[in-house]
């Protein structure tokens, strides 16, 4: 196995187990917590991408971007998290499913 | 950076620049001299200019802007993004001159409408994967302030997690695609993406993979049906500008930027226009259905954008499987349209919400049907136009949305293919069920006894009809002369089927 | 080289799923930090130097801060909720995505010799500048969101549990990482 | 001139409206003044177009684009219906003046109504299919609102949506095949198709006329679309005058009689419209029996006059049907304003509580007996010409069952129609009701009906004149009234026609006498008023929509973790999708 298909599968990994995180998680923080092992994933995949096109640096300079992006989503989310956190003393979801049907 | 490449008398760069750049001076306009309002008309004001311009020169060819080596391009399809969301764009603005104001986070809400509407034409014009990701981020960053607008309220703040965390969610699948995309063809050009994924060498089934992930990272944004369950609580919690703006610009823009991705990969398979056609009927069915029992307007019209997307997809689906940008073009049109007439419904359904409850203090009471009753006594022209609105969208003639879906409905049957001819009529039925939820807002309006709600209720300020009376005027002048658009749809619709290479 | 690799890939997956597993949110931040920092090293051995630098001082460093941050602010709630979704269809539903997206592309990866490119700040600066552009814009609009949402001119009414008046002038300090952040990230 | 006139008989009304809608609620008298002067003016400009039907279009305006050109084609079928429409509609809108007096939103019901005469007129005199289908729309649409006009009673909002749905349901029948006509000829021009339709394949020439024919029942609450328009019967009675029995109904039987030769071809067509034709006509006489709602019975009497006019297309007898409606307008309109006038004196509409009227209220009760008999087709009325005409053709070209149950059909209306007099002007009054006779704008309009009832048979040979001049692709016979005279009185199947109405009549007379035979028909009458099921399929339609619909929201959890699943699930319902069809 090369590398580059080791570096796939932790790809995959890393989706799997965020996308797993963010289903099951019921607090606020590590949904965003589950959020980021995605972007990480997305990063590693972009690195790898460039890795496989003889292109790394293209892929590289990407993945500063979207660390960036991803940071600052990130921050959003926690301060809409401390937000929720203020107004109504609690971080599970659960409490935040008013709007439904 | 060059003076060559930033040649002040290219109008694109005045058209996404002005507002972009002006962005921060509106939020100091406001936060120093509290005329954030004005400042953002001003600049929007100022913004049409260029537009007329671009507008005159894209004609039925495109015009590109060179930045560091990157190219924006404004073709058809870029000229109704910017069209549909500078003209909401304005008159929101003007409408929420009073809506916001006294509101805690005013100085911001300006500042951000601007970027808005700078980032969503800039949208538009990418000709690089990343940078419409790029542009993409950037039109969600700005909106969600926008949506968690009324950061004292419990609901709000829940609409603009679940907004903020499942668009993050597709935007990582777009970035997956995006790798893939990198990996086997080595350049993020849309071009030369193509160029390259049309060749038999290039392995077929990864950038399938990578097309699904668009689809369903950007369809999140453009709410296609799994993917939807954001919007009924972000368009019904955010202030009614901004439920009129998501409406009606942005999740179109989510989907545009759905066909420039996936139109990149038009020579892995055609089967982008059946999966497209079929987003369209769920989208239709399900919006429907959803709207149905629905209580409250705002959470109503907006499931029925869901809805709305569906005739869009539809028409697309049709145009890029069969190659006819007839059916393009009329959806386009009715992106147009809806955009109007959900702006207006929502405008509408705003004034009264504001008009009954939030003046009085009260931002969490919703605006249920039975508070509309007997509105139409103390307030006739929020009644009329709402009555437009919801009859325009359900497809009655003589508005708008009828001639954009009869367009659609046309082009549809024109291919002369039965399963085609079939799913137009299953549309057609979706627009008749859609009756049964648009006319109880009309009867509601016109009841005779007001409802307690509406007996209560305030004055309404000019600077808030204005906005409804010109899209009520703008959705009845399509629906009687609909070629009067024809300029704009004809251009996009060619240049989207050039796009997927028929 | 390749089993150091796939060593180390397997730990940056245990860490992630740690950071699902612990019952502090302190813990679980920590644990994505390690993730993050074990993500650089292994974008440093596929050659992304760059990347990796930056991963490690954002990824790992500064997030983690601003996680800490969060966390201290907002309190630990340790109690460990049961998920609102069964385990078992979350299992499946993650595990059946990546299963498919692997299945359709695992195959036809193969990494290609480098090709002859520009260097690294010549590809960010020159080839995508405009996204270096755009992304200013997004900046601003990402501090003034983070104003938006945290800044507070007066005590806000209504709460349902009383928060402490500590945590709302701790609200304040949030807001300067962020934008510093933002601005280290640019550099 | 002509275009001057064209555009004077569409635009008028909806100036009128305009006006209306300007002057405001606060000057009812002003409101009530300009309404009638639009309406009245409208009514004379579509009879001076008369003189001027040809079969040319007057008005072309290109649309560019898929639309199409719009036209506007003043031949004898357009001119005929606008004038219905626009000549009824005005009557109806003088006698508003009386029964709306004191409304609070008068302006809304006048500009509605106004509408619904312009686009009427509209639907008649356009030769573009897509505007036939726009106006289509827009009548569907103004019926919907004035059936809703008292929409603080939900019974009334119910049956507007009803209406507005199930219209709207037919209106896709004519949407598919106008887009297939469109999509095959290229051109959305009605003569162009006529024209050309023989050369479009069978099949598909058979979806059009198929799709028309179920746009048709619907409009015109043919079997199996009946049930709106009883439930339409919530609107004001100058509404079910003008929409429900002269006017809105008619665009169905129009729709049908426009497009007969094209479709005359297609196998199983004409049998499938005779069908349609005769079981409403039989249905609804039934029903109209045992009603006991005067508008309802009025109601149900327009659905089986309807298929009596449906079913003498069917047999071909387009000329008859045409006369047939101009007749049924005139008796109907007059006996909806006549109803609307007792319901306006006494305060009910249930039979029940009526009787012995006739007295109190002579001349409403003398202009009631008018139409009522020309309803029954009595001699020297105009039904009787007209129904004779249907019967005729019935028995030339249709089969013989048909002909028979038309026949019975015949008996049928003139019993329900005595009953229905019988009820309200005669015997002893069965309650204490306070009743005052018409007043003078409803007697104006009520004269004219009345008198209109009377004569309008004598338009027998311009009528055919008119339609055979200028309708190049009907087949219509020269029929003088002196001709139709004759050929009406020296049939014997006449007097065979006139036996069995005679019979009916006679029924009712000897109803007590009949117990044995009432027992056996109690359960027809049970069926017929529950609307033999019609009413349960809808209802069952309805809420299983409405029931799916409840159980669709359940998908909206507003959890954020199955919001998530919802999109990690479209990842892999599409992912399948793709790497299987590859």
């Amino acid at each position: 196995m090369t590398t580059l298909q080791i570096a796939v599968i932790g790809v995959l990994g890393l989706i799997g187990i965020g996308l797993y995180g963010l289903l099951i998680a019921r607090n606020l923080i590590k949904v965003i917590v589950a959020l980021q092992v995605l972007v990480k994933g997305a990063l590693l995949a972009l690195v790898a991408a460039g890795l496989a096109s003889g292109k790394l640096n293209l892929g590289q300079s990407l993945a500063v971007m979207v660390i960036v992006v991803d940071t600052v989503v990130a921050v959003i989310g926690l301060a809409l998290a401390l937000q929720v956190k203020r107004r109504m003393g609690t971080l599970d979801i659960k409490d935040l499913s008013t709007l439904k049907k | 950076m060059s003076t060559e490449q930033f040649a002040l008398d290219n109008v694109l760069l005045w058209l996404i620049g002005l507002p972009l750049v002006a962005a921060p001076l509106v939020y100091f306009a406001g936060r120093l001299f509290n005329l954030g309002r004005w400042a953002a008309l001003g600049v929007i004001g100022l913004t049409w200019i260029p537009f007329v311009i671009a507008a005159q020169q894209v004609g039925t060819g495109s015009i590109s802007l060179v930045v560091e080596g990157m190219t924006l391009r404004m073709d058809g399809i870029s000229l109704v993004l910017a069209a549909i969301a500078l003209s909401l764009g304005t008159l929101v603005v003007v409408y929420s001159n009073r809506y916001v104001a006294h509101e805690e986070n005013e100085d911001k809400y300006y500042p951000m409408l601007v970027a808005l509407i700078g980032v969503i034409t800039g949208l538009g014009c990418a000709t690089d994967l990343f940078n419409l990701w790029v542009w993409f981020e950037a039109m969600a960053i700005s909106s969600y302030l926008l949506v968690a607008f009324y950061r004292d309220q419990p609901a709000s703040l829940e609409a603009g997690l679940k907004y903020l965390v499942q668009s993050a969610v597709g935007s990582v699948l777009v970035l997956l695609g995006m790798a893939l995309v990198l990996a086997l063809t080595g350049t993020m050009n849309l071009a030369e993406i193509r160029a390259v994924a049309g060749q038999p060498a290039t392995p077929g089934l990864p950038l399938l993979a990578a097309g699904a992930l668009f689809v369903i990272g950007f369809g999140v944004k453009a709410a296609l049906v799994p993917m939807h369950t954001w919007l009924p609580d972000a368009h019904s919690q955010a202030p009614s500008g901004i439920s009129a703006m998501l409406s009606g610009v942005v999740i179109e823009a989510g989907l545009i930027a759905l066909l420039r991705a996936v139109a990149s990969l038009a020579g892995v398979t055609l089967s982008w226009g059946v999966l497209l056609m079929g987003f369209g009927a769920l989208n239709m069915l399900a919006g429907n259905l959803l709207a149905l029992r629905q209580k409250h307007v705002k959470r109503m019209l907006a499931f029925s954008s869901l809805s709305h997307m569906g005739y869009m997809l539809l028409g697309l689906g049709i145009a890029v499987y069969v190659g006819q940008s007839a059916a393009a073009a009329g959806s386009f049109f009715h992106l147009i349209n809806h955009g109007l007439m959900k702006g207006l419904a929502f405008l509408a359904a705003g004034a009264l919400l504001y008009v009954l409850f939030i003046k009085t203090g009260d931002h969490h009471s919703p605006l249920t049907i039975s508070d509309l009753g007997g509105a139409a006594r103390k307030y006739p022209i929020v009644a009329l136009t709402l009555s437009i609105a919801a009859l325009g969208l359900g497809g009655l003639p003589p508005f708008a949305g009828f001639m954009s879906k009869w367009q659609i409905f046309v082009a549809g049957f024109e291919t002369q293919n039965i399963v085609i001819d079939l799913l137009v009529i299953f549309a057609a039925l979706n627009s008749v069920l859609s009756l049964a939820y648009y006319a109880p807002i009309v009867n509601a309006v016109y009841r005779q006894e007001p409802s307690e709600a509406v007996t209560r209720g305030q004055a309404l300020s000019w600077t808030m009809s204005l906005p409804l009376i010109l899209l009520a005027v703008a959705i009845v002048i399509l629906g009687l002369w609909p070629s009067l658009l024809a300029w704009l749809t004809g251009p996009a619709g060619t240049a989207l089927v050039k796009a997927f290479g028929g | 080289m390749s089993f150091l690799f796939a060593a180390l890939t397997v730990a940056m997956l245990l860490c992630a799923f740690l950071a699902f597993r612990a019952r502090h949110l302190i813990v679980s931040a920590l644990w994505l930090a390690g993730c993050s920092a074990i993500l650089s090293i292994l974008m440093y051995l596929l050659g992304a130097y760059w990347i990796a630098v930056i991963e490690l001082s954002v990824g790992a460093g500064l997030v983690t801060v601003l996680f800490v941050f969060a966390i201290s602010i907002a309190g630990d709630e340790s109690a460990e909720f049961r998920s609102s979704i069964p385990r078992p269809i979350a299992l499946i539903i993650s595990l059946v995505s990546i299963i498919l997206l692997g299945f359709m592309t695992i195959s036809s990866l193969i990494a290609l010799p480098p090709a002859t490119e520009a260097t690294f700040s010549e590809v960010l600066w020159q080839q995508r500048g405009l996204d270096m552009l755009v992304q200013s814009g997004l900046l601003f609009a990402a501090v003034v969101g983070i104003l938006g949402l945290l800044s507070e001119a007066k005590v806000p009414v209504e709460e349902k549990k009383t928060a402490p008046a500590k945590e709302l002038q701790a609200g304040r300090p949030v807001v300067k990482p962020a934008t510093a952040a933002a601005r280290e990230a640019k550099a | 001139m002509i275009q001057a006139l064209i555009l004077l008989t569409m635009g008028l009304p909806w100036l009128g409206g305009l006006a209306v809608w300007l002057t405001t609620n606060k000057h009812p008298r002003a409101q009530h003044t300009l309404a009638v002067v639009f309406a009245v003016a409208t009514g004379s400009a579509a009879l001076l177009l008369l003189p001027y039907a040809s079969a040319t279009p007057a008005i072309v305006i290109p649309l560019g684009g898929l639309f199409g050109d719009l036209t506007f084609t003043p031949d004898g079928l357009s001119v005929f219906l606008a004038i219905i429409a626009t000549v009824v509609g005005s009557l109806a809108v003088i006698f508003s003046v009386n029964y709306m007096h004191g409304d609070k939103q008068l302006g809304r019901y006048y500009e509605l109504v106004l509408l619904f005469i312009g686009a009427m007129a509209g639907l008649a005199l356009t030769g573009s299919l897509l505007f036939l289908f726009v106006f289509w729309e827009v009548t569907a649409f103004c019926s919907f609102a004035l059936i809703a006009f008292n929409n603080d009673d939900p019974k009334a909002v119910a049956g507007g949506i009803k209406a507005l749905i199930i219209t709207s349901l037919g209106g896709v029948g004519l949407l598919s095949g106008a887009l297939i006509i469109y999509a095959q000829t290229g051109s959305y021009q009605i003569a162009a198709f006529l024209e050309r339709a023989e050369t479009l394949p069978k099949e598909v020439l058979a979806l059009v006329a198929f799709g028309f024919l179920i746009a048709a029942a619907a409009k015109s609450a043919q079997f199996p679309f009946q049930t709106w328009l009883p439930d339409a019967m919530e609107a004001p009675t100058p509404v079910s005058a003008l929409i429900h029995a002269a006017t809105m109904v008619n665009a169905g039987v129009y729709l049908l009689a426009r497009f007969f030769p094209a479709f005359e071809g297609v196998a199983g067509w004409t049998t499938a419209v005779m069908i349609v034709g005769l079981l409403s006509a039989l249905l609804a006489g039934l029903m109209a029996l045992v009603a006991t709602d005067l508008k309802r019975a009025l109601a149900y009497s327009t659905v089986s006059q309807l298929g009596y006019m449906v079913y003498a297309i069917g047999a071909g007898g387009v000329y008859a049907s045409q006369f047939h409606l101009l007749s049924h307008a005139v008796f109907k309109a007059l006996l909806f304003l006549a109803a609307g006038a007792v319901i306006h004196g006494v305060g009910t509409r249930d039979m029940r509580q009526m009787g012995g009227l006739g007295s109190r209220m002579p001349f409403t009760r003398t202009v009631f007996v008018i139409g009522a008999l020309a309803l029954a087709g009595i001699p020297i009325f105009n039904g009787f010409w007209s129904k004779e005409l249907i019967l005729e053709a019935g028995l030339h070209e249709g089969s013989l069952w048909a002909y028979g149950v038309a026949f019975f059909c015949a008996g049928l209306t003139a019993l329900y129609t005595l009953r229905m007099v019988y009820l309200v002007f005669f015997g002893k009054p069965r309650s204490h009701l306070h009743a005052h006779d018409a007043q003078p704008a409803m007697k104006v309009s009520l004269g004219l009906l009345a008198l209109g009832s009377v004569t309008t048979w004598l338009l027998a040979g311009p009528l055919s004149e008119l339609l055979k001049s200028t309708l190049p692709f009907h087949e219509f016979h020269e029929l003088r009234t002196g001709g139709m005279i004759q050929e009406v009185i020296t049939q014997p199947a006449t007097l065979a026609a006139l036996a069995v109405i005679v019979a009916g009549g006679l029924l009712w007379w000897q109803r007590q006498r009949l117990t044995g035979l009432t027992r056996m028909l109690q359960g027809l009458a049970r069926m017929a008023t529950n609307s033999f099921g019609f009413e349960a399929i809808n209802r069952g339609v309805i809420r299983v929509t409405q029931s799916t619909a409840e159980a669709l929201r359940v998908t909206q959890t507003g959890l954020l973790s199955w919001n998530v699943a919802g999109i990690a699930i479209g990842l892999i319902v599409v992912l399948i999708l793709l790497a299987w069809g590859k």
